[in-house]
């Protein structure tokens, strides 16, 4: 139940902060998200790491896990490339 | 050090503040880069909370996988283009599903070994599986098409539409079976499938559109996120689903506005496909259909005295890799005393603030860059109007021809500047495959052309001539 | 600390929301906030349906219940009234 | 009927949800009215909620409270004039606070009686209601300054501050003392020096600023709800407490920029009072200072042709009660072809969004009314511009004078228009007590008189005179 308020009221959050994107940032912003949603790893990181975790599971987290952190790092550094060039008027 | 798990919940709810001030960030491209440094320090934090927690004890694959990963994705990151962006995020998002996948089926082998599974739980992860599975086929779909490993074409074929609904009616099938009595068997059918619907579902659909499908999939892979957030009971993964989930969908019907249309056609239509490639003869078939075509000295003859230009670009400015050209021939009207302005329409190209990207990676100041709302009404006092490799987004039949396809759809007021050079290398259409009815004005005139040898001549013209 | 991530969660989303009001509706916004602001009446009707509430709590619990109603009703109709002279141009 | 715990929270979650609905209505007045009617069923749906819980078991004093709330809240809202809405709002305020101060002792008593207390809960007991009882004595203050029972001058006294912060401290430490020994003294001396602590701290400040304070006090009301849902874990009452807790603030935040002082500046200044009461010879007064004097014949005659007259009406309007005059001299200049338009500054007036109501009140389309940034640019093409008991958000001086009190203010660009008329009863200053540029510029000309009386006097120039 607490879970649904965390999720209705972040449905909120993404609607207005969103819409506040400039257009002229619409690309890095699709970056962008690419590399938050690497927060999965998060996921990643309980099911790899548990103590008891089968062979098969830690496999399986094993590629979760580097799969997210390409979404991590490739996002966030692609994101950085493309916002230094916008540049103002100097 | 090993944290408290009420310690992890404030670190994790400091993370999500973290993240939303990244996205807030993105409101001026003067924050935005501090905006980006935000999620970074709130990914670290989130990661550093996870290591600390009690739950991971086992380092060894994490460290492996977290070392990779970061490998491929710097050199992913450093080395791609800015016009292979839209690939670049088809994969990302594939990478995303697939580890949303990998860590439902993960997470239900250490559950089903220490038997803590529950009906909520199986279903939970059902559902995360599936969302999964379709977002990582589609976005390989995706990635394919827009790197021209596979047609851009629309593959479309006889029952897709009723193959699509038995897919997914059978995967809910599969999956409720498996929430009930923990099928193996059921959960692999179930996963396959929607690999399979991935697949059907994108298929299909013109490689044009493929921009309206990424974000579409960018949505469906923050709410995977969200469902693996219910999963674990984690509050971050939920939020950050939302917020993601919402960015995708947003996009997507920012897209659809300005093009029109509803997403329902776009998932549906099978509509546009990469034409390209020159008309034999351009220059012949636009006198045939009473269009005038102009050389480079004309332009440059009503634009080094102007006092004021508006440059439209589009798509043919990306495909030509036109915009560092056009930075010099900008540059040399500036010198002139001429002012300068770029109008960008919200879906100029083939991804939401594609020519933003374009025009500032070839050092064009953005406070030169205007959104078509405040452009619009600076056209009738333009001397020049320069439409650079822009076609669609230009064509008054939207405002003006019930019948046409593109009708309703916001365009920029080009019509009204006092002289229009539209720079293009045949009378082919744009993405919408629509006659632009600008061409037959009085005042407009073709520039037939790829669009960067053209702004080069254009920049040549204005430095050697000196008239 | 559920209620510390709905808590700011909810600040994130008053910032927007109010920023997102109309100047010209500002007055009608410091009734209608009035008005939503007798949700306090929640706590009141706690305190004092208890069954095993004192008598104590039972009028302290029929005061609150009381000044909360006050806003509750006066704050929406005082809202309605308002807003209902705002008209566009017939 | 009783519903379960789950059930309550989902319809809680409804119920919160209906709430952020009714004030983003409020984007616009056209959805507006529908947003309230959003707020009215959410308010329903949790009393419903909370009625229907396994908690509430005895009914006679809610009914009674209800009823009586009820009837008592209809009767304000259907009499209270527009004019007086600050005085409704610092009373409803003062209720929200005193009603957080009875739950949470309230809370106390009933959780002392059950044995279940602890320190945490106690600790938001306390801050609740140390919140409670200062919005409560702060929104009595602030209601008898505004309804003129107490004198609006500040009531400045030597060692105030340091009373203040002396207040506090003892506030904090029988609160701490409270928290660690349940001491019912403890309790009470805390509750008692809150009260207190809100009379001194409103005490001092200005009639005239009251609105800020208002707005303040409104986020703490949302702030004790907040506290009060953290002690009841409750959260819709959380939820709740941050909107308007926010909603205050931001307002607050709003005035205070505009009017270009700090909050600081507001609560600790002593600034400002109504001054009213009109000076004995305005006239000679004014041409002393080098003023030129016009009579209502003088205004008509420019305006009756002109092609756009701009009215800006000010904190003289509202006392004056001249809106809906000033309606009808509108419509008798749109009939004669003369395009009308209002300009509101973000503080004209006392409060908030005053002059919109007001003009609203008279029923002038809100189509015709536009805010300062909208209007600004209008300025330059307005044959007239008519100021209607407004002075300070027209002064120059704000833009030109660096040693003024109102530099940096933001202003209404009146001094633009070709001629310019002031509706003012003297030479007396506005709230912020200085002279206005505006009045000395070669095309300004004052009325005197009453603004209700002018406004009428302009109408029957026009109906009658029929020049
Ligand atoms: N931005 C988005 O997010 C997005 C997403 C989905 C769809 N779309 C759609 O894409 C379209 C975008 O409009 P647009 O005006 O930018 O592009 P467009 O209408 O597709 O037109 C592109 C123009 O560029 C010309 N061109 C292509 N290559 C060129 C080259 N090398 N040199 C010079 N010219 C070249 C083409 O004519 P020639 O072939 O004759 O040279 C064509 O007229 C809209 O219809 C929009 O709905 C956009
Ligand atoms: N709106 C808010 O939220 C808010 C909050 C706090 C403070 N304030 C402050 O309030 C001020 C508002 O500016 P404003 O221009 O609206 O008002 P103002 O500067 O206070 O001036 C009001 C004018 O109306 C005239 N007036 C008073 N009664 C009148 C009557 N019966 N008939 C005709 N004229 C009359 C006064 O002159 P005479 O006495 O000569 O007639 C005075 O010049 C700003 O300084 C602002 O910072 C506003």
């Amino acid at each position: 139940m607490v879970a649904l308020y965390v999720f209705v009221l972040a449905c909120f959050i993404g609607y207005y902060v969103i819409w506040g994107v400039t257009p002229s940032l619409h690309t890095p912003l699709v970056a962008l998200t690419n590399a938050i949603s690497g927060i999965i790893i998060v996921g990643a990181l309980l099911v790899t790491g548990l103590e008891e975790a089968s062979t098969t599971a830690e496999i399986m987290g094993f590629f979760a896990v580097l799969l997210a952190s390409i979404n991590v790092f490739g996002g966030f550094l692609v994101t950085n490339r493309m916002l230094a060039m916008f540049k103002k008027k100097k | 050090m090993q944290i408290s798990a009420n310690t992890q919940a404030l670190v994790y709810l400091v993370s999500a503040i973290l993240f939303i001030f990244a996205l807030k960030g993105l409101t001026h491209p003067s924050t935005a880069r501090r905006g980006n440094y935000y999620g970074m320090a709130g990914m670290a934090l989130a990661i550093i909370a996870t290591l600390s927690g009690a739950e991971v004890q086992s380092y060894g694959f994490i460290i492996a996988g977290v070392a990779a990963g970061a490998l491929i994705g710097a050199v992913l990151a450093s080395r791609v283009q800015m016009t292979a962006m839209p690939q670049l995020v088809a994969a990302l998002h594939s990478f995303v599903g697939m580890a949303a996948v990998l860590v439902a089926i993960g997470t239900y082998v250490n559950r089903a070994a220490a038997g803590t599974l529950n009906p909520v739980l199986m279903t939970e992860l059902a559902v995360g599986i599936v969302i999964g599975a379709i977002t990582f086929s589609g976005s390989v779909i995706a990635f394919g098409k827009l790197q021209g490993l596979i047609s851009g074409k629309p593959v479309v074929f006889k029952g897709q539409h009723t193959l699509n609904a038995v897919l997914g009616v059978v995967i809910i099938a599969f999956g409720t079976h498996f929430g009930m009595t923990e099928s193996v068997f059921s959960l692999t059918m179930m996963t396959l499938l929607a690999f399979v619907l991935g697949f059907t579902l994108i298929i299909p659909i013109g490689g044009a559109d493929m921009p309206v499908i990424i974000s579409m999939l960018n949505s469906y892979s923050g709410w995977a996120a969200a469902a693996t957030g219910f999963t674990l009971q984690n509050n971050l993964l939920i939020i950050v689903g939302a917020l993601v989930g919402f960015s995708g969908a947003i996009l997507s019907f920012i897209m659809c506005k300005a093009m029109n249309r509803s997403i329902i056609n776009v998932v549906f239509g099978g509509f546009g496909s990469d034409s390209g490639g020159g008309e034999s003869s351009a220059a012949a078939a636009a006198l045939e259909k009473g269009v005038r075509a102009a050389s480079v000295e004309d332009a440059i003859y009503w634009m080094e005295d102007a006092s004021k230009v508006i440059i439209i670009p589009g798509y043919g400015m990306a495909v030509a890799q036109a915009q560092h050209a056009l930075k010099e021939f900008m540059e040399l009207l500036i010198e002139r005393g001429v002012e300068v302005k770029f109008a960008i329409h919200p879906v100029a190209g083939r991804m939401p603030g594609h020519m933003n990207v374009l025009l500032a990676e070839a050092d064009i100041p953005y406070d030169h860059v205007l959104e078509m709302d405040e452009i619009n009404p600076e056209f009738p006092t333009a001397d020049v109007a320069l439409v650079v490799g822009a076609n669609d987004v230009t064509n008054p039949a939207a405002k003006t021809d019930k019948s046409s396809p593109i009708y309703g759809m916001p365009i920029l007021d080009v019509s009204k500047a006092k002289q229009i050079y539209v720079i293009k290398r045949s009378m082919n259409p744009g993405y919408a495959g629509v006659d632009n009815l600008l061409y037959y004005q009085d005042n407009c005139s073709l520039i037939f052309g790829d669009a960067k040898a053209v702004c080069e001549g254009l920049a040549g013209a204005l430095k050697g001539g000196g008239h």
